[in-house]
């Protein structure tokens, strides 16, 4: 394998996992607000459907992009509306989102499957993108890739560093007591689901705009599902989480990179290799009891009932 | 007077601007030619599951006189679909069983699998040309091996490598095989898969492509080289009449360039005239049934000889390829 | 003790005007008015659910009430959030805790604490560091609050009221967690604060507390005041009988038993922490005798729930050679096998835990008790649903019937419900954690009679609880729980309050390590 | 004003009127649709509720439809029941047509009843060794049921793929991804002579039988409501998890299991690429629809077999597109998860206006 092959691989890799990046950034910040959004997949295919549609009518990306994190974020405003008014059981709820949004995604989307748009275009960062090998691989991408890491810092300085990640901290372990402290916990919540709506939004937008870029059924193509896994993959450290994601990024277009090589490996099996690989990794993750249950937002999952306090 | 119905099942979507669209405008081509004497109904997204058959049954039941079955995966519940509905005609698209009121037809796209070899094999630069491979089944295979003929007689050193998507219509996946056979040195990319993306792909990185089943010029305006287009409204049409009349009889028909069911769409004025040239007379002589691509001798990739000299493969035996020709590296994908 | 008032104006800190809370199905407040100078330490005191914890929340702005007048320093005021509480001076120390384990002291206190407050004070971790000296409190800023004890925690509490400059506190049941010795710790800071002129709304069930610290009392029974008191000029018996009305016989004591051969017998059982926050228990050992109540004391969190979830089975992993019941090693039996043996349990919490809250009482009879009711896997309900009605008969439960859900039931009924429950499988070892926690005084007397009886029987009963009084009243032997080590066992009749609250904050754990 | 109470008791009524108040919205939401597509809602509710039971063979078709919704909705109910997340029954249905079709193939010489016999036993077999790999990991690895699950449907589709294109692809079928056809001795006895209806579709009921009487007649059907009820209570009593866990999920495997290799063996005949059109998925809300109740499954997957056939229709007979069934599903699970608020909340109307 040669060295130019390896930028090719790193380039494809970042390329491959900066839609499961944002999707799992989004998430992640939900879940520290105690809340399990199972409908990442709905609200990826409701943002790549809808940003494809705004381009198309509309011309412009920046439109596709408002058009997909607004969307993410009412749909999540509705599961929110569920889970955290009403006290619906959150998995069925998450459930429910992904199958209302695979089905109305491919509803609204049937009139523009198979039309091409303007993607966005690549930005290499000057003089960095001179640097051999790594200088191509990571400093010769869109705009949205570059945003998905300064996202990460940005969410990592905010969860680590402010107040605004204090108080998420508190509403994700303890609901009852933030709520007699005076923290508004509901509000906490739904902003939080909120911006996990808007992120997968972005993410599904990431697919339909930049990715292929195009619109078909189901574009997605369970990587909602992924950016759940990688969560948990991550121990909810948003460090962990960009890592993890362009590791996934690589194991899903190995299988393509080793055919061009000449691999004569059931492609049908190779493509198992990302699903694999996730399990995987997940079953050694969680192995260890001990260090998911002080990880986990202790409240993760679980209802809270202002009216009902302790 | 009651016009004569004709349904279709799709198997995708009509707007995936691939093979379920071209069909569908071979539907509108028939519709368009019979006027009010016909009247056409389409499923699309029919899944080729146990649901296949209750549609057919639906379509058999509204009234419709002859059906056409689309897609590979509807053969056997159209087979039992015809003998449920025996006064119903029905026609399935590139399968092999027949009966008394069941006939089959399909493409010769090696035809324009051979021409866009040729054109491949004189564009490289690399002399590495790509190839996107959906399903190992048949028909992909021959095409693998006819359009590596085809750039082998005009670049004898040209070298093809093969990636498979598991799919026929994947965008995403489709994309990232492109990326990573142009990740590898190829500058000219076919496709056996019905979306625009890796075109695009090609339009993105100045490499160059061909369209596969509609007219995908579009897409990528410098890129694309030509479109090798399904043009099934000419056998709609005849298999209409021929129903309509009472002189139909169920057969295999196979139709490429001498039909017009395949087309050369598109053609890039940005080619250089040589190229240009040889295209046209590539076509015009596989048109014409002066040249058969798959006339021997022909050796696989195993050294075995599997078309004997002076020998030409009849549709039968196309029907069954399943090996590489010499000169692909790769072991062929069961 | 003297209780000075210190005001010089006439203007009371705080003042309550016809308070009234109606929750659905019963009114927790009803008309309340009482009024609290600067410096003043008001007891409020009353039976489980008297309508204490409500009025607080109402005065702190978690709950809204339905009529009435706060007034501060004179001033109507309508406290529409905690926060608000907080910006006019009220600091508030929960019932439970409200601290974030996975946070440091220093950032549960700054949660509580708006941008501006925080600007004021500047160096946070400095400001707390001095007035951890000035009030002898001992808290790290730098802590996790999983690392800290309960009492601990509970400093940090109040540390979180005293960073801001309070002028009244709120205590609601500081102490039931706490051993005697922080208890005492705590009295010190309250009187501290008490002279500085803040005022203090202290909640306690422990009426010598009361007597001991409070200026003044006010008793609520069903959402009314029913009595105002000077604590230092009664006794606890006499407060008592103005909370409960005339009860005939408070618990006199009860005799003593002595046990006969040992039936459960712990040898050397250590077993680390399962969960991130839990004890590990560490060796230990005794023997528990057929026809005796074995009491263990020891603050919430020190192994309890701990050992009992390696003596009940619940916890899962194999012991070697450590636990017999009766002679039988049991330390790889899982729980279902141990009930088989004959040991029935009576868990802390009861609606989650002792019974299914959405589930009928029959199905939660037959949550513990399915052998007479299960045949070849099959359920006999109508016998199940008969005897079910006999046992509700039997423990005057109150409630509809058997096909009542286990939530509909009040705290004190249900836990009738599981102790009779338990008791009527007439197990040779029962286990009871915290038996009479929030129960009021008439079922209270109703579960410890049974207990008794079940004793007097020949069972073997070990009894857990924060209760020290309960423990001393009920317990025939007893030893005390700290930080995963349990103390020597003696005889009540040969040890005193004092030791057993030294035991408590581990003070045994040393001469332990010397004399192995 | 409006005013939330929380209930002392949850109200039966409403247990029962939820999933129908559910039914009612989303239809009046369907017919806001038709409307916005400029379709007329009245023939639309028609096409789509009425007409897939208009004759005895379009009741034959949603009754084939109805088998494998059931037979998955069943497991599922007792999956949820005991408070695990089973989200694999299209990757367990997978694995059963694929099992099944194995021994179908290895069989086609067979001409006995046994082969069919087999051949469901395969099918069984291969769904419960797809439920039981997520279990072992959850149980031994604590890994998220949910993810894995998930995880394992996509590999199971990919190992049938891989199958039909590779080691039980038609020797004879021009190098066709499809198996060969079976052989009327492993193939499901049809059960009337004017449709589809097979032998599949009675196991369907019989599941949901059995299903129900466990859960209320036996001791284990009561464990495994205590354990997803209240885990605690369940460790408290001393029931043995595991046990249970491994009992719901593995006949949750096996019905699925079931209900892939009954359509391999059944309406399809051959193993193909395309077994399920996400019944898997679709059982989930037949499962809640019926309100995890083994009973309340049969109405829900009729309802929803008549939905998927109506989207059929709708489409050849009004030119509606074919997504609008699969928002239906998810309208559907919202509003009946929003409606069984009023199990546990009374919503009362009050004139009081506010004071002051
Ligand atoms: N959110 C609520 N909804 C309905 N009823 C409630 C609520 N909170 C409290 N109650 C009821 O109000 C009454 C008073 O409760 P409160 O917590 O004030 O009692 P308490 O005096 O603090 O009791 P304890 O000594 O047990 O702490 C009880 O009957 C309780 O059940
Ligand atoms: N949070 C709550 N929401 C609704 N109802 C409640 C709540 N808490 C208590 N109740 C109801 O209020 C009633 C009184 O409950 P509570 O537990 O306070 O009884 P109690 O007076 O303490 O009696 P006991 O001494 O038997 O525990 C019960 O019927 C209970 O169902
Ligand atoms: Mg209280
Ligand atoms: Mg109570």
């Amino acid at each position: 394998m040669d060295i130019e092959l390896l930028t090719q691989i790193l380039f494809a890799a970042i390329k491959t996992g900066t839609p499961l990046l944002l999707v799992a950034l989004g998430e992640v910040i939900c879940e520290k607000s105690g809340i399990l959004n199972l409908g990442q997949e709905g609200m990826m295919l409701m943002g790549a459907v809808v940003g494809f549609m705004a381009v198309v009518a509309t011309g412009s990306l920046g439109m596709g992009i408002l058009g997909a994190v607004l969307i993410g974020s009412l749909m999540s405003l509705l599961f929110g509306f569920l889970v955290i008014h009403i006290g619906a059981n959150q998995v069925a709820t998450g459930l429910a989102l992904t199958i209302f949004g695979t089905g109305l995604s491919a509803f609204i989307g049937s009139g523009v499957v198979g039309q091409t748009i303007q993607g966005f275009k690549q930005l290499p960062i000057p003089y960095l993108v001179d640097i051999p090998v790594i200088g191509p691989a990571l400093f010769n991408h869109d705009i949205l890739v570059y945003s998905a890491v300064l996202a990460c810092f940005i969410l990592a300085w905010i969860v680590n560093k402010t107040r605004i990640g204090l108080t998420l901290k508190a509403v994700g372990e303890n609901p009852h007591a933030a709520n007699a402290i005076g923290i508004k916990v509901l509000r906490v919540r739904y902003l939080a689901v909120m911006f996990g709506g808007a992120m997968a939004g972005l993410g599904g937008a990431y697919m339909s705009l930049v990715y292929t870029p195009m619109w078909v059924e189901n574009i997605t193509a369970g990587r909602g599902w992924i950016a759940l896994a990688l969560v948990v993959f991550a121990s909810w450290r948003i460090g962990n989480i960009a890592l993890g994601a362009y590791l996934f990024g690589m194991a899903s277009i190995l299988h393509l990179v080793l055919q061009g090589l000449g691999w004569s490996i059931s492609p049908n099996l190779l493509a198992m290799l990302p699903y694999v690989a996730t399990v995987v990794v997940m079953v050694i993750i969680s192995a260890d009891h001990f260090k998911e249950k002080l990880l986990a937002p202790r409240s993760l999952g679980k209802p809270f009932d202002p009216r009902q306090m302790a | 007077e009651e016009p004569f119905k004709v349904g279709f099942i799709y198997v995708g979507p009509v707007g995936d601007l691939g093979w379920s669209y071209e069909h569908d405008l071979g539907r509108k081509g028939l519709q368009e030619h019979f006027g009010d004497k016909v009247e056409t109904t389409f499923v699309e997204n029919v899944p080729e599951g146990a649901d296949a058959l209750r549609v057919l049954s639906q379509l058999a039941k509204s009234g419709n006189d002859l059906i056409f079955t689309t897609s590979f995966g509807f053969m056997n519940p159209t087979v039992r679909a015809a003998k449920q509905f025996p006064n119903v005609t029905f026609e399935h698209a590139t399968g092999y069983k027949r009966a008394d009121n069941l006939g089959t037809y399909a493409l010769r796209t090696y035809e324009g699998r051979y021409v866009s070899g040729v054109t491949a094999g004189l564009m490289t630069k690399t002399n590495t040309i790509g190839y996107i491979g959906s399903f190992p089944i048949p028909e992909v295979f021959r095409d693998i091996n006819a359009a590596y003929m085809g750039a082998k007689s005009v670049n004898p050193d040209v070298k093809m490598k093969i990636v498979w998507v598991n799919s026929w219509f994947d965008p995403g996946k489709e994309t990232d095989a492109a990326n990573a056979l142009m990740d590898q040195g190829v500058d000219v990319m076919l496709q056996h898969t019905d979306s625009a993306a890796p075109l695009i792909a090609a339009e993105k990185r100045g490499i160059r492509g061909i369209g596969q089943a509609s007219d995908q010029s579009q897409f990528a305006p410098n890129a694309h080289i030509f479109s090798v287009r399904d043009n099934w409204a000419p056998y709609y049409i005849k298999a209409t009449q021929a129903v309509m009349d009472g002189t139909y009889k169920p057969s295999d028909f196979w139709g490429g360039f001498a039909e017009d069911m395949l087309v050369l769409a598109s053609i890039n004025d940005n080619l250089p005239a040589d190229v240009r040239a040889k295209i046209d007379e590539t076509y015009a002589s596989i048109k014409s049934g002066a040249f058969h691509p798959f006339t021997g001798p022909i050796k696989d990739n195993q050294g075995n000889l599997v078309v004997p000299a002076g020998h030409t493969l009849t549709d039968e035996e196309l029907a069954k390829v399943n090996w590489y020709v010499e000169g692909i590296t790769d072991a062929a994908p069961r | 003790m003297s209780a000075t008032n210190t005001t010089t104006d006439n203007t009371p800190r705080l003042a309550l005007a016809n308070i009234t809370k109606q929750y659905p199905g019963c009114l927790a407040n009803d008309h309340i008015s009482l009024s609290l100078e600067p410096g003043e330490i008001h007891a409020l005191l009353g039976e489980n659910g008297a309508g204490k914890s409500t009025l607080v929340k109402t005065i702190y702005g978690i709950v809204a009430p339905d009529k009435g007048t706060i007034f501060w320093n004179g001033r109507p005021v309508e406290i529409r959030s905690p926060a608000h509480a907080r910006d006019l001076g009220i600091g508030m120390v929960f019932q439970h805790f409200s601290l974030f384990e996975t946070l440091t002291v220093k950032q549960n206190i700054e949660l509580c604490l708006t941008p501006a407050q925080l600007h004021e004070i500047g160096d946070l971790a400095k400001r707390i560091r001095e007035l951890s000296d000035h009030y002898q409190l001992n808290v790290d800023p730098e802590r996790y609050v999983h690392s800290l004890s309960i009492g601990e925690r509970q400093r940090v509490e109040i540390m979180r009221c005293l960073v801001q400059s309070v002028s009244l506190l709120i205590l609601d049941e500081p102490t039931s967690v706490l051993t005697p010795q922080e208890v005492e710790g705590l009295f010190r800071i309250m009187r501290t604060l008490s002279a500085e002129g803040c005022s203090i709304l202290f909640i306690s069930h422990k009426l010598n507390e009361v007597t001991e610290v409070c200026h003044h009392a006010t008793i609520l029974r069903g959402g009314k005041v029913i009595d105002t008191c000077v604590p230092s000029e009664e006794t606890p018996n006499s407060i008592a009988k103005m909370m409960v009305g005339d009860l005939a016989e408070q618990d006199a004591g009860y005799r003593k038993a002595q046990g006969t051969k040992p039936v459960l017998v712990s040898k050397g059982l250590s077993l680390s922490a399962k969960q991130p926050f839990g004890t590990s228990l560490k060796n230990i050992n005794f023997e528990l005798k057929a026809g005796e109540i074995l009491g263990i004391a020891g603050v919430a969190g020190n192994g309890q729930d701990e050992l009992m979830a390696a003596i009940s089975g619940e916890d899962g992993r194999p012991l070697a050679n450590v636990l017999f019941l009766d002679g039988t090693e049991i330390g790889r039996a899982n729980a279902g096998k141990r009930r088989r043996l004959g040991l029935t349990y009576v868990p802390e919490e009861r609606l989650g835990r002792g019974a299914v809250p959405e589930m009928s009482l029959t199905e939660n009879m037959l949550l513990t008790n399915h052998k007479p009711f299960v045949k070849h896997g099959w359920v006999n309900w109508q016998q199940a649903k008969s005897y079910t009605q006999g046992l509700i008969e039997r423990f005057r439960v109150k409630c509809h019937g058997d096909h009542s859900e286990a939530r509909s039931l009040s705290g004190g009924n249900l836990q009738k419900f599981i102790v009779g429950r338990e008791i009527e499988q007439e197990p040779k070892v029962l286990m009871c954690s915290h038996p009479t926690w929030g129960v009021d005084v008439g079922a209270a007397l109703a579960i410890h009679q049974a207990l008794l009886e079940l004793r007097d029987q020949g069972a073997a009963i070990l009894l857990i609880s924060e209760d020290i009084d309960e423990l001393f009243l009920l317990a025939d032997r007893m030893g005390a729980l700290c930080d995963g080590h349990l103390s020597p066992i003696v005889a009540t009749e040969s040890t005193s309050i004092e030791q057993i609250g030294e035991w408590m904050a581990g003070t045994f754990i040393d001469i332990e390590a010397a004399n192995p | 004003m409006m005013e939330i109470q929380k209930r002392k008791e949850p109200s039966t009524l409403m247990t029962f009127l939820s999933p129908v108040m559910a039914i009612v919205l989303t239809l009046i939401f369907g017919s806001i649709l038709f409307l916005a597509l400029d379709k007329s809602p009245l023939q639309a509710l028609h096409v789509l509720l009425i007409q897939p039971l208009s004759d005895a063979y379009n009741i034959s078709e949603m009754l084939v439809k109805m088998g494998p919704l059931l037979l998955c909705a069943v497991g599922l109910s007792l999956c949820y029941r005991a408070n695990l997340w089973n989200i694999g029954a299209e990757g367990q249905l997978l694995a059963g047509a694929l099992g099944g079709s194995a021994m179908a193939l290895a069989l086609i010489e067979f001409d006995s009843p046994l082969a069919l016999v087999a051949t469901l036993v395969a099918g069984i077999l291969s769904g419960m060794v797809w439920a039981a790999i997520p279990t072992f990991l959850r149980l031994r690895f604590n890994s998220n049921l949910i993810l894995t699950t998930i995880m394992f449907n996509y590999i199971a589709l990919y190992l049938l793929v891989w199958a039909v294109h590779g080691p039980l692809r038609d020797p004879d079928g021009f190098g066709f991804p499809e198996s060969a056809l079976f052989s009327d001795a492993t193939t499901l006895p049809v059960l009337a002579d004017f449709g589809r209806v097979h032998l599949g579709v009675l196991f369907a009921f019989l599941a949901a039988i059995g299903a129900w009487i466990v859960l209320s007649k036996t001791h284990l059907g009561f464990q495994i409501r205590v354990l997803g009820a209240d885990e605690p209570a369940a460790r408290y009593a001393g029931f043995n998890s595991r046990r249970i866990s491994w009992f719901v999920m593995l006949v949750a495997g096996g019905l699925a299991g079931l209900a892939g290799v009954a359509e391999v063996a059944g309406p399809i005949g051959q193993l193909t690429p395309v077994v399920s059109p996400g019944y898997g998925y679709s059982a989930i809300i037949v499962a809640y629809l019926g309100r995890l109740h083994p009973m309340g499954a049969i109405i829900a997957a009729i309802f929803l077999a008549v939905l998927y056939m109506g989207g059929d229709l709708a489409q050849i007979e009004m030119g509606i597109p074919i997504a609008v069934v699969g928002m239906f599903q998810g309208t559907l699970l919202f509003f009946l998860l929003a409606c069984d608020f009023l199990i546990n909340h009374r919503i009362t109307f009050t004139k009081s206006s506010f004071k002051g």
